[in-house]
C-alpha cells in the first residue's frame, strides 16, 4: 500500500461553460482545495469534459506523478465514465477518482452565489477526503450466454425475437396464451393505411414458428429470474395443453366433437362461445388446441366424455399432461408484455353492461372482423344494423379518477371505425371528442379523409349515455348527452350503437412480471424505462430491455420500431461476448469475519455462502449487485463493498458538516 | 412446577450443591461440568471446567460473585460439537446472554445442560475479596444476611430477570428456611437428572412465591429509578459527555461484554485508525479535540449493534477502570431498543435479531 | 451569531433520489444551499455509524432519500434501511437528537419537485427546531 | 388598460385556481340540468374567467341557474369542484351586486335569506309573498298550486319560527363583520 | 333506538312525509328526538350568499347536538343532508374556518368542540326494517327515485349515477322493483318553483322513463323530489303516476293505514294503486 501513505491529489474544478461559473467562484474553490493536505495541483478550467481538459487530467498525473484526482463539476451520473477512462489512460486506476456535483446539485439550484461557493467548496473538499481513502479496482469480464428471453408474443415481441434471431441469436419467445399475435390478432384493418391486420401479421407469426433460432414456449409463463446481466438463469412453467404438439396435426376435428360449446370466447371479447378444446382463432400459431381445464368435463367436472381423443386420429389427446418446468440460459431479456383495454364498467355514465347496444372498441373489432362472431357484418346484438353510430373518445383516458394520461391510439381506431362504419353500413356516424390526436405519419390525412366520408365530429366528452329518449318513436334507442362546446349546445343524440374508445392500461400480471424481472413501474403501471428521452428501451436493470405498450400506450408503428430498438440494444449487449461486471461489489475478510451469518441474512441476491470448515461467510462475486445490505448489517465492517467502505464513506463525511 | 425439597442438608447448602455437581460426574450423567470455584492462586471464584469429580472441592456457584461473564466460557466450550455432555452453571443473565450468542451461530445448546440459581446478586470482586477474608463460607453467611447481601453491584440490586428461564435446573434458595434450600426442575431432562440422584419430589419451598414476589418488587421500583436517573442524564449531550467524560477507550467494556461477538472491533481496525492530517483538521474545525477521539463514537455505536442484546449482566460496569457505570446507559438505552423492536433477549433461541428480521419474517441462511 | 444556517447531510440512493436530485437541478429548481448530499448505491448500504457521525460531527440534521417502496433497485434494500433507521432515531432520541432531526423518504427517479419541495421543507423543520446541542462543542 | 391587468374579482375564492386544470372538455355542461337556460355554460364561465373576461363573468346569469345537483362535479375528469365554486360565484356576486336585473333567483334568495333572518325557520308561504313582491306573475301563477296545498293542510298558515329569532338574528350580524374569504 | 332528528322547514308542509316518518319510526320503536330549537340550514341559498353564515347555520345543530349527548345527526331532506354534510366536512378540512364559527356560536351562547356524523333517514331505516314484512306488495312495481344529493358529490352511500341501494330496501321489505334510468336525474329543484316553464320537462322526462319502464308507484327519499314529481302531475301531463314517499311504502309493509300515513295529503292519488293486489 506504498502510495496510500503518500497520496499526491489533483483538483480540477469546472466552469462548465456558463453552467457553473458565474454563480459558483471557481477559482475560490480552487484555491481552497489547494490549501487541503496531500493536494498537490488545484486548476479550474472552461470545459473539463472537453478534450483540452482531460489532457489537462492527464498531463498532470503523468508531470506531477497524481495518484489521486477529484474533478468538480456536472453529477458524476453524466460524466464519471469519461473522466475514468481519462485516468485510466495516464495508466493511473480509474478509481482512484472522485466527482464533486457542483452543477445540477449546487449551481443550478442556488440562488445566492455565496451559498454556493460555500457548498462548493465543502462539496470538493469531502470529495478529496474521500478519494484519499480509494484503493485500486478492477472489473473483470464476464462471458455473456448468447442467447436471449422475450416475455409475450404480440407483435412487439414477435418483431424483436425476430430481429435477434435474425442476428444469429437463439432467442426463447414466452408466451402465456395458447397462440402468440397478441392483440393484433384481434384487429381486421389498421390504420392509418387500412391494411389488414392478418395479412400482414400472419406471415411474421409463421415466420417465429418457422425460424431455426427462435424456441416457443406457447401457453407458457416465467417463474423465476436469477443471476446477473449476460448471465439470467430463467425458469419457465408450461402450463399443461392436454394435447401432444408433436402429434397434433390441427385439423380442428376436436373441437367439432367437443360437447360443451357453450363457454364464452375470451379472443371474441365474450361476444360469441367456443368450446372446452379450442384454438383462440383460425391463424393460431402454433395451430394446437389447449383444454380449458375448468370447462371440461373430464378434467373440470371429472365425467365420463373423451370426445376429443375418442375422434383424434393421431391420439394427440393426454388428460394426464402435468404441468412442466425448465430452465432457460440467457445473456439479455426483453419484456414485451402489451396492454389491456379499461373495462369500462365501473364508468357509471357510459352505462357499458346496462345497455346492451354499447361495446368497447375491442368488441367492435371483433364484430368488424371477418372471423369474429358475426363474419364481419355489421350487425348488433338485436340483429339489426345500426343506422346511427356514436363513437365516444377518452373513455378512461385523460381522467384523474381513472387513467389520467391520454391513451395516444384510441383517436386513430376511432376514425378507422368511423371509416369501416360508413364503408360497410352507410350509417351515420358521430365522433365526440375532445381534442383529435392524430401526429403520427399520414395521420392527419386519414383524419381529413373520415371527414370528406361524412363523419360528423362533435367537440364534446360524452356527459351520459342513457336509454331516456325525449321524442316517444326513439324508443328502444340510446341517447348520447353531450355539450357541443363549438356550437355551445347541449346534444341529445338518439342513436342505435355507442362504440367506447377505451384507454390502455398494463397487462395484467405485469406488476409480478416487473418483480421478477426487478424493473420498476411508474404510478399508473408502465415499467420503467433507464432515460425517458435517451434510453427508452433498456432499464435501470442491466441487460433487461422493454418493447412495446409495457412501457406505455403507442401504435403498431413505434411498437414495432421500439420492438426492434430493444432487439438491437440486446444484440449489442450479446455480440459483444464479454460484459464487465461492475468493480464495486462486496468482499468479506475472513480474518474479520466470526460466521454470524447476519450478512447472508441479509443479502437479497443469495450472494452470501458460509463456508463451513473456516466457519467465514463468503461473497459470490458474480451474484453480487454491490447494494451493501451485507456491510450495512455487519457489526465489525468485515464485510463492505468496494468503493463504498467505511473508510471512503465516513472520510467524505469528516469535511462535510 | 417439579420442586425437590432438601428440607435440612447435613453439609450445608455449598456443599450439598458442591456434592450434586460431582454425582453428575461420578454418576457418568455428564462429561464435564463448568462451573464457578475457588483455587489456591485467587481470592475470588473463577469459572472452571471439571471432569475429575475429586477436584471440586473449591466449587461454589452460589458465591455473590462473578469475575467474568461466564457465557463467553461457555460458548468457547460448545461452538462446534464436541460429542461430550457439558454441564454449564450459569447466572440467568449468562444463560440469556449465551443465547443471544446461539443465535449468531457462536454456538449450540445441543448436548449441554444448563443449570442455574435464583440469582440474588454479586458483589464486586474487590468487595468479595475483602467480605471472604472476614471469615469461612462466605457463600452461607451471604444467602442469610440481607446487609451482606446490600453489597451486591448496582447492576444487581436494580435487575428483575433473577430468575432463569431456558434452564434444566435451579438451585432454589429463595422461600427456603435458613440453611435450607431445593432443586428445581425446569425441563424434563433435568427432572430425569434429579431423579437419578436420587433426590426425591415434594413440594414448594414454604415462602417461596412471597419472597419473590417481595424481591421483584423492591428490585423493580430501585431499577425504575436508576433508569429514570440514567435515562435524564443521558437526555443532553452535555450529560452524555459527563457521563463518559473519563472514558480512557480502552474498550474494557467491550471486552467484558458476553454478547459483543466481534473478532476484532471495528474501532480497532483501520476505520478508526485516523491519519494525522485529519486529526489535525478535526482539532481545526473546533479548536481542540480530547484524544483519544471518537468516544462518543464508540459507545453510541457499540448502542447501535448489541442494543438489543444486552442482558443486564453489568460487567461493562465493573471493569471499568475510570469507574463509569456503563450497565446503567446500556440497560436503560437498551430497555427502551428492546421495546422498540419488540424483542428480548435470551427469551427463546428460535426469535429471530430484529436488524435480521429482512424478508418476511425469516433469516436466510 | 449571524442568522442561523443549519448543516444538513443528506444520504441519499444513487438510482432514485439523487437522480431526482439531478432531475431537480436540470429543471433549474432551487433549494436551500445547507444540504449537502453524499451519493450512495442505496438506502440499505447506509450504516448507522454514518448517521451517528454525522449528528456527533455537528450536523443539525440528517435527510435520506430511497426509492420507494417495490421501486428499489436491489429489491428490498429501503425496506431494511427503513427499519435499521427508525432503530438508530430510537437511539438518538434518548441522547436529546430530536425525532424529526432523521428524516426518511422515499423520493421517485422522476420526482424533481417532490425532491425540491422535501429539501425545502425539511430545511426549514431543521431551521425551526434550531441548531442541534451538539453545535460547537469540543466533542469527545 | 388592457383586459388582463384588471384585478381579478374571484382571487377570494380558496380553490379558483383549479379552473386552470380544465380541458373545457364540456362534460359538467352536458351533465348540467339546466345549461340550456344559462348564457354561458359552466365551460363556457371557467374559460372567460381564465381570458380575464371578469365583468362577462360577474353579470353571468350561470351560477343562478345552479340546482346544486353535483352531476358536474362527480365526472369532471380534472376533479374540478364546479358547484362549490358556483357557490363561490354566487357570494362574490351577490356582495358586488353585479347579478342581471331579469335574473328572478337573486330576488328569491334575498327573500329567503330574509325570512331566515326574521324567523330562524323558513315557510314556503311567506317566502313565496316575499318575492311576490318583485315578481307578482310568477307569484299568482303558483295560486291554483296553493288552493290544492290549502286544500291537503299543507300550507301553514303560521310561521314557523325559532323560540327567540331576536338572539337569533345575532347570528347573520356577527357573520356579517367578518368580510372573510368565499 | 334514540336518534337524533333535524326536521328540515320542509318536514310538516310535505305529502305526508311527517306522518309516516313518525308512524314508523313509533312501529319500529325508534325515538325521534327532534333538536329543540332547530333553524333552517340554509338549502342552497346560504352557501351562495356568505359561506361563515351557512357554515355557522348548519354549525349550530352541531353544537346543539353535542349538548345532547348524541354524535350523529339524521335527517330525511336530502337538501339538509347535503348542507349539513357540507358544513361538517369545510370544519373539518378548515381549521380557520373552525374557530370562526366557534367564535360565532360562541356569541351566541353555544360550545362546539365535536362535528357529529351526518347520517340520511334512509340509512336508519335501511338497518330498522325487518324483512318482507307482508307479501301483499310483492306484485306493486315501484320506481325508486334518489334525486341528487344523496349519493353526490361524495358517493358514500352508493354510486353517484346509478345507485340500487334504495332498489335493494324496497325488494327486502317486500315490494317489486323497476329498473329505470332516471334515478338521480335532475327535478329542478327550487328552480322549479319559479322557473315552471324551463324546469318542466326535467320532471315531466323522470315520470315518463319510470311510468314507460312499467313502474305503478314512484317513491322519493326528499320532500322537494316528492313535491317537484307529484306536482308536476297536476297539469295535462298524462300518465299519472303516484309519488309517494319511501317511508309511506315502509309504512304500508309494516301493515300501517294509508291515511296515519299522510297518503290523502299527495297531489295525485295512490289510492287505486295500493289497494289493487
Amino acid at each position: 500500500m506504498s502510495d496510500q501513505t503518500k497520496p499526491r491529489i489533483g483538483v480540477y474544478v469546472c466552469h462548465c461553460g456558463m453552467n457553473i461559473a458565474p454563480k459558483v467562484n471557481v477559482e475560490d474553490v480552487a484555491a481552497h482545495a489547494g490549501t487541503l493536505a496531500h493536494v498537490v495541483v488545484a486548476r479550474d478550467y472552461k470545459f473539463m469534459c472537453s478534450n483540452p481538459g482531460q489532457d489537462m487530467i492527464i498531463n498532470d498525473i503523468k508531470s506531477l506523478g497524481l495518484n489521486r484526482v477529484v474533478v468538480a463539476s456536472c453529477s458524476p451520473r453524466m460524466h464519471e465514465k469519461t473522466f475514468r477512462n481519462a485516468v485510466k489512460s495516464a495508466g493511473l486506476n480509474p478509481y482512484y477518482f472522485q466527482m464533486a456535483n457542483v452543477r445540477e446539485q449546487v449551481s443550478w439550484v442556488t440562488h445566492d452565489s455565496m451559498d454556493a461557493t460555500e457548498k462548493a467548496k465543502a462539496l470538493t473538499a469531502a470529495a478529496v477526503s474521500r478519494v484519499f481513502f480509494h484503493q485500486p479496482l478492477s472489473t473483470r469480464e464476464v462471458p455473456v450466454i448468447k442467447s436471449m428471453l422475450v416475455v409475450g408474443g404480440g407483435i412487439a415481441g414477435m418483431q424483436s425475437a425476430l430481429t435477434c434471431a435474425n442476428a444469429g441469436y437463439q432467442v426463447y419467445l414466452v408466451e402465456r396464451e395458447p397462440s402468440i399475435g397478441g392483440h393484433m390478432a384481434k384487429f381486421d384493418k389498421t390504420f392509418p393505411t387500412l391494411d389488414c391486420a392478418a395479412c400482414i401479421m400472419t406471415p411474421k407469426m409463421v415466420d417465429v414458428l418457422q425460424h431455426p433460432n427462435i424456441t416457443l414456449h406457447t401457453y407458457s409463463e416465467v417463474e423465476k429470474v436469477e443471476g446477473f446481466i449476460g448471465n439470467f438463469q430463467v425458469t419457465v412453467k408450461k402450463k399443461p395443453r392436454y394435447v401432444d404438439m408433436e402429434k397434433c396435426t390441427g385439423c380442428g376435428t376436436c373441437m367439432e366433437k367437443c360437447p360443451s360449446k357453450k363457454i364464452s370466447s375470451e379472443f371474441n371479447e365474450g361476444l360469441s362461445f367456443r368450446t372446452a378444446i379450442f384454438t383462440p382463432f383460425p391463424q393460431a400459431v402454433p395451430n394446437v388446441p389447449v383444454i380449458d381445464a375448468v370447462n371440461c368435463i373430464v378434467l373440470g367436472k371429472n365425467k365420463k366424455c373423451g370426445a376429443c381423443a375418442k375422434f383424434c386420429e393421431t391420439k394427440a389427446i393426454d388428460f394426464e399432461q402435468k404441468p412442466e418446468f425448465l430452465t432457460l440460459d440467457v445473456g439479455a431479456i426483453i419484456a414485451a408484455t402489451g396492454f389491456q383495454a379499461v373495462n369500462p364498467t365501473h364508468l357509471e355514465p357510459y352505462g357499458y353492461g346496462r345497455f346492451p347496444e354499447v361495446y368497447t372498441s375491442l368488441e367492435f373489432e371483433r364484430l368488424n372482423n371477418a372471423t369474429g362472431p358475426t363474419s364481419g357484418k355489421m350487425v348488433m346484438k338485436n340483429g339489426q344494423i345500426p343506422e346511427r353510430v356514436a363513437i365516444v373518445h377518452c373513455v378512461g383516458s385523460r381522467d384523474v379518477r381513472h387513467k389520467k394520461y391520454c391513451s395516444r391510439v384510441c383517436c386513430m381506431y376511432s376514425m378507422k371505425f368511423a371509416h369501416l362504419l360508413r364503408e360497410k353500413t352507410g350509417a351515420e356516424v358521430w365522433e365526440f371528442y375532445i381534442d383529435v390526436r392524430s401526429p403520427g405519419k399520414l395521420y392527419e390525412e386519414f383524419y381529413n379523409r373520415v371527414q370528406e366520408e361524412g363523419v360528423r365530429f362533435v367537440r364534446g366528452r360524452v356527459a351520459e349515455i342513457t336509454d331516456m329518449t325525449d321524442d316517444p318513436n326513439d324508443k328502444g334507442r340510446l341517447t348520447v348527452v353531450a355539450e357541443s362546446t363549438l356550437t355551445r349546445r347541449t346534444v341529445r343524440l338518439p342513436v342505435d350503437m355507442v362504440i367506447l374508445s377505451v384507454g390502455l392500461e398494463p397487462a395484467p400480471g405485469a406488476e409480478d412480471l416487473g418483480r421478477l424481472l426487478g424493473v420498476s413501474r411508474d404510478g399508473d403501471g408502465w415499467f420503467t424505462e433507464l432515460h425517458a428521452k435517451l434510453a427508452p428501451v433498456s432499464t435501470p436493470m442491466n441487460g433487461i430491455f422493454l418493447a412495446g405498450c409495457c412501457q406505455g400506450p403507442k401504435d403498431i408503428p413505434d411498437t414495432v420500431a421500439q420492438a426492434m430498438g430493444a432487439a438491437g440494444e440486446a444484440i449489442a449487449l450479446l455480440s459483444r461476448g464479454m460484459v464487465t461486471t461492475q468493480a464495486e461489489i462486496s468482499h468479506i475478510d475472513p480474518d474479520l469475519c466470526i460466521g454470524c451469518k447476519s450478512c447472508i441474512g441479509a443479502c437479497a441476491y443469495s450472494a452470501i455462502g458460509f463456508d463451513e470448515a473456516r466457519r467465514v461467510a463468503v461473497v459470490n462475486e458474480a451474484l453480487c449487485k454491490g447494494c451493501g445490505s451485507c456491510a450495512a448489517t455487519c457489526p465489525s465492517s468485515s464485510a463492505s463493498v468496494d468503493h463504498f467502505t467505511d473508510r471512503q464513506i465516513m472520510g467524505e463525511l469528516e469535511r462535510l458538516v | 412446577m417439579m420442586m425437590y425439597p432438601l428440607n435440612s442438608p447435613d453439609q450445608g447448602i455449598v456443599q450439598t450443591v458442591r456434592s450434586m455437581l460431582q454425582e453428575l460426574l461420578g454418576k457418568k450423567l455428564a462429561d464435564a461440568v463448568l462451573v464457578l470455584a475457588s483455587n489456591p492462586w485467587s481470592d475470588v471464584p473463577m469459572p472452571t471446567l471439571f471432569t475429575d469429580p475429586d477436584r471440586m472441592e473449591g466449587v461454589d456457584p452460589l458465591a455473590p460473585v462473578a469475575p467474568v461473564s461466564s457465557a463467553r466460557q461457555a460458548s468457547a466450550l460448545t461452538r462446534s460439537p464436541s460429542g461430550k455432555t457439558v454441564v454449564l452453571v450459569l447466572r440467568p443473565c449468562e444463560i440469556r446472554a449465551l443465547i443471544e450468542l446461539v443465535k449468531l451461530n457462536q454456538c449450540s445448546l445441543e448436548n449441554a445442560i444448563i443449570i442455574s440459581m435464583d440469582c440474588l446478586g454479586r458483589m464486586e470482586n474487590k468487595i468479595f475479596s475483602d467480605e471472604a477474608k472476614t471469615g469461612p463460607g462466605i457463600t452461607e453467611r451471604f444467602l442469610s444476611s440481607p446487609e451482606l447481601q446490600g453489597k451486591i453491584t448496582t447492576t444487581c440490586s436494580t435487575c428483575n430477570d433473577f430468575l432463569p428461564e431456558n434452564a434444566d435446573i435451579t438451585l432454589c434458595t429463595l422461600g427456603a428456611e435458613p440453611g435450607h434450600m431445593g432443586f428445581e426442575a425446569l425441563t424434563d431432562k433435568g427432572k430425569a437428572l434429579l431423579e437419578s440422584l436420587g433426590f426425591k419430589k415434594g413440594d414448594d419451598l414454604p415462602k417461596r412465591k412471597q419472597d419473590i414476589a417481595a424481591l421483584a418488587d423492591k428490585r423493580s421500583l430501585s431499577k425504575k429509578e436508576l433508569f429514570d436517573a440514567t435515562a435524564l442524564q443521558m437526555s443532553t449531550i452535555d450529560g452524555f459527555q459527563t457521563f463518559i467524560g473519563r472514558c480512557l477507550n480502552c474498550y474494557n467494556c467491550r471486552t467484558a461484554c458476553p454478547v459483543c461477538y466481534c473478532k476484532e472491533c471495528v474501532f480497532l481496525t483501520d476505520v478508526f485508525a485516523h491519519p494525522p492530517e485529519l486529526l489535525l483538521e478535526r482539532a481545526t474545525r473546533r479548536g481542540a479535540v480530547k484524544m483519544p477521539t471518537d468516544t462518543s463514537m464508540f459507545h453510541l455505536t457499540r448502542l447501535s449493534h448489541i442494543g438489543h442484546a444486552c442482558v443486564g449482566c453489568g460487567q461493562c460496569s465493573s471493569v471499568c477502570p475510570s469507574d463509569i457505570q456503563v450497565a446503567d446507559m446500556f440497560r436503560t438505552v437498551s430497555e427502551k431498543t428492546q421495546a422498540f423492536f419488540n424483542y428480548t433477549p435470551g427469551r427463546d433461541v428460535t426469535e429471530p435479531i430484529p436488524q435480521l428480521v429482512v424478508r418476511n419474517g425469516k433469516r436466510g441462511d | 451569531m449571524s442568522e442561523y444556517k443549519p448543516k444538513i447531510v443528506a444520504l441519499v440512493c444513487n438510482w432514485c433520489t439523487y437522480t431526482a436530485a439531478d432531475l431537480a437541478g436540470t429543471s433549474r429548481l432551487s433549494y436551500p444551499a445547507e444540504i449537502r448530499m453524499i451519493r450512495l448505491m442505496c438506502t440499505g448500504m447506509i450504516d448507522q455509524k454514518y448517521i451517528l457521525k454525522a449528528f456527533l460531527d455537528g450536523a443539525d440534521g440528517v435527510f435520506i432519500g430511497g426509492c420507494h417502496p417495490g421501486d428499489c433497485h436491489y429489491i428490498d434494500g429501503n425496506i431494511k434501511a427503513e427499519k435499521r433507521i427508525g432503530g438508530t432515531r430510537n437511539l438518538l432520541s434518548q441522547f436529546g437528537f430530536e425525532p424529526d432531526r432523521l428524516a426518511l423518504q422515499w423520493i421517485g427517479a422522476s420526482e424533481g419537485p417532490e425532491f425540491q419541495h422535501n429539501m425545502t421543507a425539511f430545511v426549514e423543520r431543521i431551521t425551526a427546531l434550531g441548531p442541534s446541542q451538539v453545535a460547537d462543542r469540543m466533542i469527545l | 388598460m388592457n383586459k388582463a391587468s384588471k384585478p381579478n374579482p374571484f382571487t377570494s375564492i380558496s380553490d379558483i385556481a383549479t379552473i386552470n386544470a380544465c380541458i373545457q372538455c364540456g362534460t359538467c355542461s352536458g351533465s348540467c340540468p339546466l345549461s340550456d337556460q344559462m348564457d354561458h355554460a359552466p365551460r363556457e364561465l371557467f374559460a372567460l374567467i381564465r381570458e380575464g373576461e371578469y365583468d362577462m363573468a360577474l353579470k353571468s346569469n350561470t351560477p343562478w341557474f345552479c340546482v346544486s345537483c353535483y352531476a358536474c362535479m362527480v365526472r369532471c375528469p380534472k376533479e374540478i369542484p364546479v358547484t362549490d365554486l358556483m357557490y363561490a360565484f354566487k357570494e362574490i356576486i351577490t356582495r358586488k351586486r353585479t347579478a342581471p336585473k331579469n335574473q328572478k333567483m337573486p330576488d328569491m334568495y334575498r327573500a329567503f335569506s330574509r325570512i331566515i333572518k326574521a324567523k330562524g325557520r323558513i315557510t314556503e308561504s311567506y317566502v313565496m309573498a316575499l318575492y311576490g313582491v318583485k315578481h307578482p306573475l310568477d307569484a299568482l301563477k303558483n295560486i291554483p298550486l296553493a288552493v290544492k296545498m290549502i286544500l291537503r293542510k299543507r300550507l301553514e298558515p303560521k310561521a314557523l319560527s325559532v323560540s327567540d329569532p331576536e338572539s337569533f338574528a345575532r347570528l347573520f350580524e356577527l357573520t356579517e363583520k367578518s368580510e372573510d374569504k368565499a | 333506538m334514540r336518534i337524533c332528528f333535524y326536521p328540515g322547514c320542509s318536514y310538516a308542509s310535505t305529502a305526508g312525509y311527517k306522518e309516516s316518518t313518525e308512524a314508523v319510526c313509533q312501529k319500529l320503536g325508534i325515538e325521534l328526538v327532534v333538536i329543540p330549537d332547530w333553524n333552517c340550514c340554509g338549502a342552497t341559498v346560504m352557501f351562495g350568499e356568505n359561506k361563515l353564515r351557512a357554515t355557522a347555520l348548519a354549525a349550530r345543530h352541531f353544537a346543539l347536538t353535542q349538548a345532547m349527548g348524541f354524535e350523529e345527526i339524521v335527517t330525511g331532506c336530502n337538501a339538509c343532508y347535503a348542507t349539513l354534510g357540507k358544513a361538517a366536512r369545510l370544519l373539518n378540512e378548515d381549521a380557520e374556518l373552525f374557530i370562526k364559527t366557534k367564535d360565532v356560536l360562541q356569541a351566541l351562547g353555544l360550545t362546539l368542540d365535536r362535528i357529529p356524523k351526518i347520517r340520511h333517514l334512509f340509512e336508519i331505516l335501511t338497518k330498522a326494517m325487518p324483512d318482507a314484512p307482508s307479501e301483499r306488495y310483492r306484485s306493486l312495481s315501484v320506481g325508486a327515485y334518489y334525486g341528487c344529493q344523496l349519493t353526490r358529490p361524495h358517493q358514500f352511500l352508493d354510486k353517484g349515477g346509478y345507485p340500487e341501494i334504495l332498489e335493494t330496501f324496497l325488494e327486502r321489505i317486500g315490494f317489486a322493483v323497476t329498473d329505470h334510468s332516471a334515478r338521480t336525474q335532475c327535478c329542478g329543484a327550487s328552480h322549479a318553483v319559479i322557473y315552471k316553464d324551463e324546469c318542466r320537462n326535467l320532471s315531466a322526462r323522470i315520470i315518463r322513463e319510470i311510468s314507460d319502464k312499467g313502474a305503478q308507484i314512484i317513491t322519493t327519499i326528499c320532500p322537494l323530489c316528492q313535491f317537484n314529481l307529484d306536482q308536476a302531475q297536476t297539469g295535462d301531463l298524462t300518465p299519472r303516476i303516484p309519488v309517494t314517499y319511501f317511508t309511506q311504502l315502509a309504512g304500508l309493509a309494516l301493515g300501517l293505514s294509508a291515511t296515519s300515513l299522510g297518503m290523502n295529503k299527495l297531489l295525485v292519488s295512490a289510492e287505486k294503486v295500493i289497494s289493487r293486489p
